[in-house]
């Protein structure tokens, strides 16, 4: 029943975090919060017994992905006009 | 040796590609004679597949990491494990036309694309992207087939922005990324559905356990829409031009046939996996054809009335090329109407598999001479520099052997004998015009507006006085374009003057791979 | 356009909806998935086993010697689309090279930013410099632990290979790479033709059978081909035949594939940053 | 029930990127929405694998049970091979987005739009 509930909460995160990936102007902002979706995914991840997808997402959804979009928005502008 | 065929058909290239830059660092020479070399070995294996695959009318299946190549099934197991290639018809005469195509590009490029240090880069992405297309036509796999999709669409977006430091071109790699990104999303989504439904990615086990459920349908719709989507078909057709125009000439004579291995998917899954030539053929297979009929009809019509009203040489030929997509899927559309229609003996023998013959044989004229025009086309826009047919005029008395090859190609793609687009739509015109006069006759009139557009272009381009002044680059056009548009013109009258020759060879193979599936 | 849009949205959410109803609730059909071994090694009936992750779990074990059978899909069942997704990874590095190829020559190298006297980055805090000093040879180690270990735990090629390269975004963040980013370059590009070729290579290797087979599974101990007890074991490390091989040339390539990415992507933001004269 | 929410979690990523894709201006974004779509149909097909009672699919150091269950492995397989693909799509977009605004100055399609009918 606990992990349930927390599972419902970790999906409901996953969600909340996607929007606001969408719904921030600033690049950063929109970066910073779609890593964090990742790593929520990550646990998801773990949670429905896959962790091996678990590794990999922490690694390149969470880490590198983040580092990547980090350097785009520092090369181009921060702020969607 | 001959058994592993198939497979050796996608490493070669894939470990010539690895190999490039190593090469490179031996000597410019020893790069290009490597990739020529690589490049015809693949030729000349799919040539060899011929009296097995064409002319026997069989099929070759390789398992990859099995036992034994040949055995489909694990012993005692009636459903596939491991990935399968197969090669029927089909497949066989998809490859060939990459293969030509990409054999032609390269001898093209090997004098047009100047020598700086991204050209081995260059060199790689064509190996890559040819793999991609012989892989994506080859397999039996859905998953196979997504990552065979994303091997092309990734060469092409980088291919497509070669010319990095204009202005353009970087946005039209984006754009085609973006679309092949979204396109290839939603195919997994779609293999997935299937997945849960049946367990497996095969595409024959999957095709014989079908019960059209639902869950089916939806696949159907996820998997078709973005592959019509990659294959330049009407509605979602605006990136064609974007791209094709910005690609060099080279590049954008390969991307017709990515396009085409796209339009490849569309026919393989709504043959192969999606239809059910066994028994109650429902009424949604016969719809299924009508909505390619219409998104043929359409994208016929609209591609040509966009082309009419360019004046950049190399957009008007893109929407040409959507225009002649058109045609290929008003055949194939119309085979499968007649198909499914119930009675499949006398009705599909008598004019709904002449309308496939039509159909898939355009396939193969349509890469041959657009892939023609688009390389004439890169000679015309170096020599002026600049894409705007008001500011050329003249060429025809510098560049005779380039505006030779502009006529053969303008001239089959208008549908004037004796060359190859005449014989594939005439096959198409008759057909269609016993099953439904009215789209026959969009046909005819979609052509008559195609001779009219490119008969503008030859005005502009090459007739009239000779002006040097207007003339931007001079050096003479080497030996390799000058052996690539020759292979193509050849082929182009050939294929025109023998017809029944590459239907009985090659075509009616295809059509046999397509339609009779057990 | 905006209609259409409309429409297509509607369509596509109303398709999505309808899907999650008609789909399966969680956990019912694909199959029995129980995995009813015997410690003699024979399997069971074999015709219990319909659908293919099924047979997956029943024989992956006996056939590849390998205890993750995660891993046994990915470089044994279906080791040819591993192989096609490793070029897509050479495919995106090619591709970066030579869009960024006019930016990324220099005229000279960037500026070492290292303290001539410690040997460490001059424009982060010591904190950092330390920090990563630490970490990563412990984030590599990690990572190699992951790859060589990827048929016994959860890890494999593709994990370790990014974890290793989460190790260079460090580096990178913390200004340890700055100089010489070209020598980097090569070489990182050097290893990652290196591991695809040996993982061609080694499909090639078993052609004798087909392109991509086990052939050193349960073979003999020296050739990583030690025969294992099925159902739960302990794990041994010279097991599975190809597939830590296979694994550590995916491993090699994904390292350095990711880092030649992110290596060039840092050097454009660096060139860019030393142009405006945001470096002294 | 907690599957329940799984499939809506997927439905509402895939959603909401389909959402961004046609409504967002910025190529940044563009590429941050088709990031959560591929995680949208990363989670549907682990979802599609996973087994209520199951265990990873993993021999070494299982519970020893009789009737040990497992959750599928091939979902994972395919998973590990798109998250990669992913990454590469998402690295080659923003090259592209990078250059586009070197030679453009702007990130935005409409302003980029123009762009296209040159001359």
């Amino acid at each position: 029943m606990i992990t349930s509930v927390i599972f419902i909460i970790l999906c409901i995160v996953i969600i909340v975090t996607a929007m606001l990936t969408l719904y921030f102007r600033d690049l950063l902002a929109s970066v910073v919060s779609y890593s964090v979706m990742s790593l929520v995914l990550t646990v998801v991840f773990l949670h429905l017994d896959a962790p091996d997808v678990a590794i990999a997402e922490a690694g390149i959804g969470a880490a590198l992905t983040t580092c990547i979009f980090v350097i785009a928005v520092r090369l181009t502008r921060r702020r969607e006009e | 040796m001959s058994k592993h065929l198939p497979i050796l058909i996608i490493t070669i290239p894939l470990l010539t590609a690895f190999m490039m830059p190593i090469a490179a660092r031996v000597g410019i020479r020893f790069r290009n004679v490597l990739m020529l070399m690589a490049i015809l070995a693949i030729n000349i294996m799919l040539l060899s597949l011929i009296p097995e695959v064409a002319l026997n009318f069989g099929t070759i299946f390789y398992t990859v990491g099995a036992p034994n190549p040949l055995a489909i099934n694990p012993e005692g197991l009636a459903f596939p494990i491991r990935i399968i290639l197969k090669i029927d018809g089909f497949s066989l005469f998809m490859g060939l036309i990459s293969g030509t195509v990409a054999l032609v590009a390269f001898l093209y490029s090997w004098k047009f694309i100047k020598e700086d240090g991204k050209k081995t880069y260059y060199f790689i992405l064509m190996l890559l992207m040819l793999v991609g297309m012989i892989g994506l036509e080859f397999t039996n796999d859905l998953f196979n087939f997504f990552v065979f999709m994303e091997i092309l669409s990734i060469s092409c977006a980088a291919l497509v922005a070669y010319e990095t430091e204009e202005k353009h071109p970087p946005y039209a790699g984006y754009k085609y990324m973006l679309i092949s990104a979204i396109a290839t999303s939603f195919l997994l989504l779609g293999i997935g559905l299937l997945y849960a439904q049946y367990g497996s990615f095969n595409m024959d086990y999957i095709h014989n356990e079908m019960n059209h459920s639902l869950l089916d349908k939806m696949a159907l719709i996820f998997m078709l829409i973005p592959l019509a989507m990659k294959a330049g078909a009407i509605p979602m057709h605006m990136w064609v031009p974007d791209t094709y125009s910005e690609a060099p000439a080279p590049v954008t004579a390969m991307l017709v046939t990515a396009s085409q291995a796209s339009l490849y998917g569309v026919f393989r899954l709504s043959f192969s996996l999606f239809g059910n030539p066994i028994s109650s053929i429902s009424i949604n297979y016969n719809s299924l054809g009508w909505v390619i009929i219409i998104l043929g009809v359409l994208s016929m019509f609209v591609g040509v009335a966009m082309a009419l009203v360019q004046h950049d040489i190399k957009r008007l030929m893109a929407f040409h090329a959507v225009s002649q997509t058109g045609y290929m899927l008003l055949g194939v559309g119309v085979g499968i109407a007649v198909y499914a229609a119930g009675d499949k003996g006398a009705a599909f023998e008598s004019f709904g598999k002449v309308a496939m013959i039509g159909g898939i044989f355009h396939i193969m004229n349509h890469a041959f001479y657009k892939g023609l025009l688009f390389l004439t086309s890169g000679v015309i826009v170096r020599r002026f520099g600049t894409r705007n047919l008001d500011k050329m005029i003249g060429l025809a008395h510098r560049d005779t052997f380039t505006a030779v090859a502009f006529i053969i190609g303008a001239l089959a793609i208008a549908g004037i004998p004796p060359f190859n687009g005449f014989a594939s739509k005439l096959l198409i015109y008759e057909s269609v015009y016993k099953f439904s006069p009215l789209l026959s006759i969009i046909a005819m009139f979609v052509s008559v507006l195609t001779l009219a557009s490119f008969v503008k272009v030859f005005y502009s381009a090459f007739l009239g006085p000779r002006r040097d002044d207007l003339i931007h680059n001079t050096e003479p056009i080497s030996a390799g374009m000058k052996i690539g548009m020759g292979i193509l013109c050849v082929l182009v009258v050939l294929m025109g003057l023998f017809p029944e020759v590459v239907i009985d060879v090659l075509v009616e193979p295809a059509i046999a791979g397509l339609v009779t599936i057990r | 356009m905006k209609i259409a849009s409309f429409l297509s949205l509607f369509l596509i959410a109303g398709f999505l909806f309808v899907g999650i109803n008609r789909l399966h609730p969680v956990g019912q059909p694909l199959g029995n998935q129980n995995v009813f071994i015997d410690r003699t090694g024979e399997l069971t009936d074999i015709t219990y086993v319909d659908t293919m992750d099924d047979y997956y779990l029943r024989n992956g074990q006996r056939e590849t010697g390998s205890n993750n059978i995660v891993a046994s899909v990915v470089f044994d069942y279906r080791g040819f689309d591993t192989m096609g997704e490793a070029s897509v990874l050479f495919l995106v590095v090619t591709s970066i090279s030579m869009l960024l190829y006019p930016s990324i020559r220099l005229k000279r190298d960037t500026v070492d930013l290292r303290d001539p006297r410690t040997g460490f980055p001059m424009d982060m805090t010591r904190i950092v410099s330390n920090g990563t000093y630490l970490m990563f040879p412990l984030i590599l180690a990690f990572g190699a632990y992951l790859v060589i270990h990827g048929h016994l735990s959860p890890g494999g090629g593709f994990q370790g290979g990014a974890v290793m390269a989460s190790g260079t975004a460090l580096l990178i963040i913390s200004s340890y790479i700055t100089s010489h980013l070209h020598r980097t370059y090569n070489i990182f590009s050097f290893f990652e033709s290196l591991g695809l070729t040996i993982f061609i290579g080694l499909g090639f290797a078993g052609i004798g059978v087909t392109f991509l087979s086990n052939f050193l599974a349960n073979t003999s101990p020296a050739f990583f081909g030690r025969v294992i007890d099925l159902g739960p074991n302990s794990g041994y490390l010279n097991s599975a035949g190809l597939l830590p091989f296979l694994s550590l040339a995916i491993g090699m390539e994904v390292f350095f594939g990711l880092s030649i990415i992110l290596v060039s992507m840092f050097h454009l933001a660096r060139k860019e940053k030393d142009e405006k004269g945001m470096i002294k | 029930m907690s599957d329940f929410f799984l499939y809506v979690t997927v439905v509402l990523l895939i959603f909401l990127g389909v959402v961004a894709l046609l409504y967002k201006r910025n190529l940044i974004k563009i590429v941050l929405a088709i990031n959560i779509v591929e995680s949208g149909i990363n989670l549907f097909f682990l979802t599609l694998g996973y087994r209520p009672e199951g265990t990873a699919p993993i021999f070494t150091l299982a519970p020893a049970l009789s009737d040990l269950k497992m959750v599928l492995p091939t979902p994972q397989a395919l998973i590990l091979t798109n998250i990669v693909i992913g990454f590469a799509t998402s690295a080659l977009m923003l090259t592209f987005a990078i250059l586009t605004y070197r030679n453009n100055r702007t990130l935005d399609i409409f302003k980029l739009r123009g762009v296209e009918d040159h001359e």
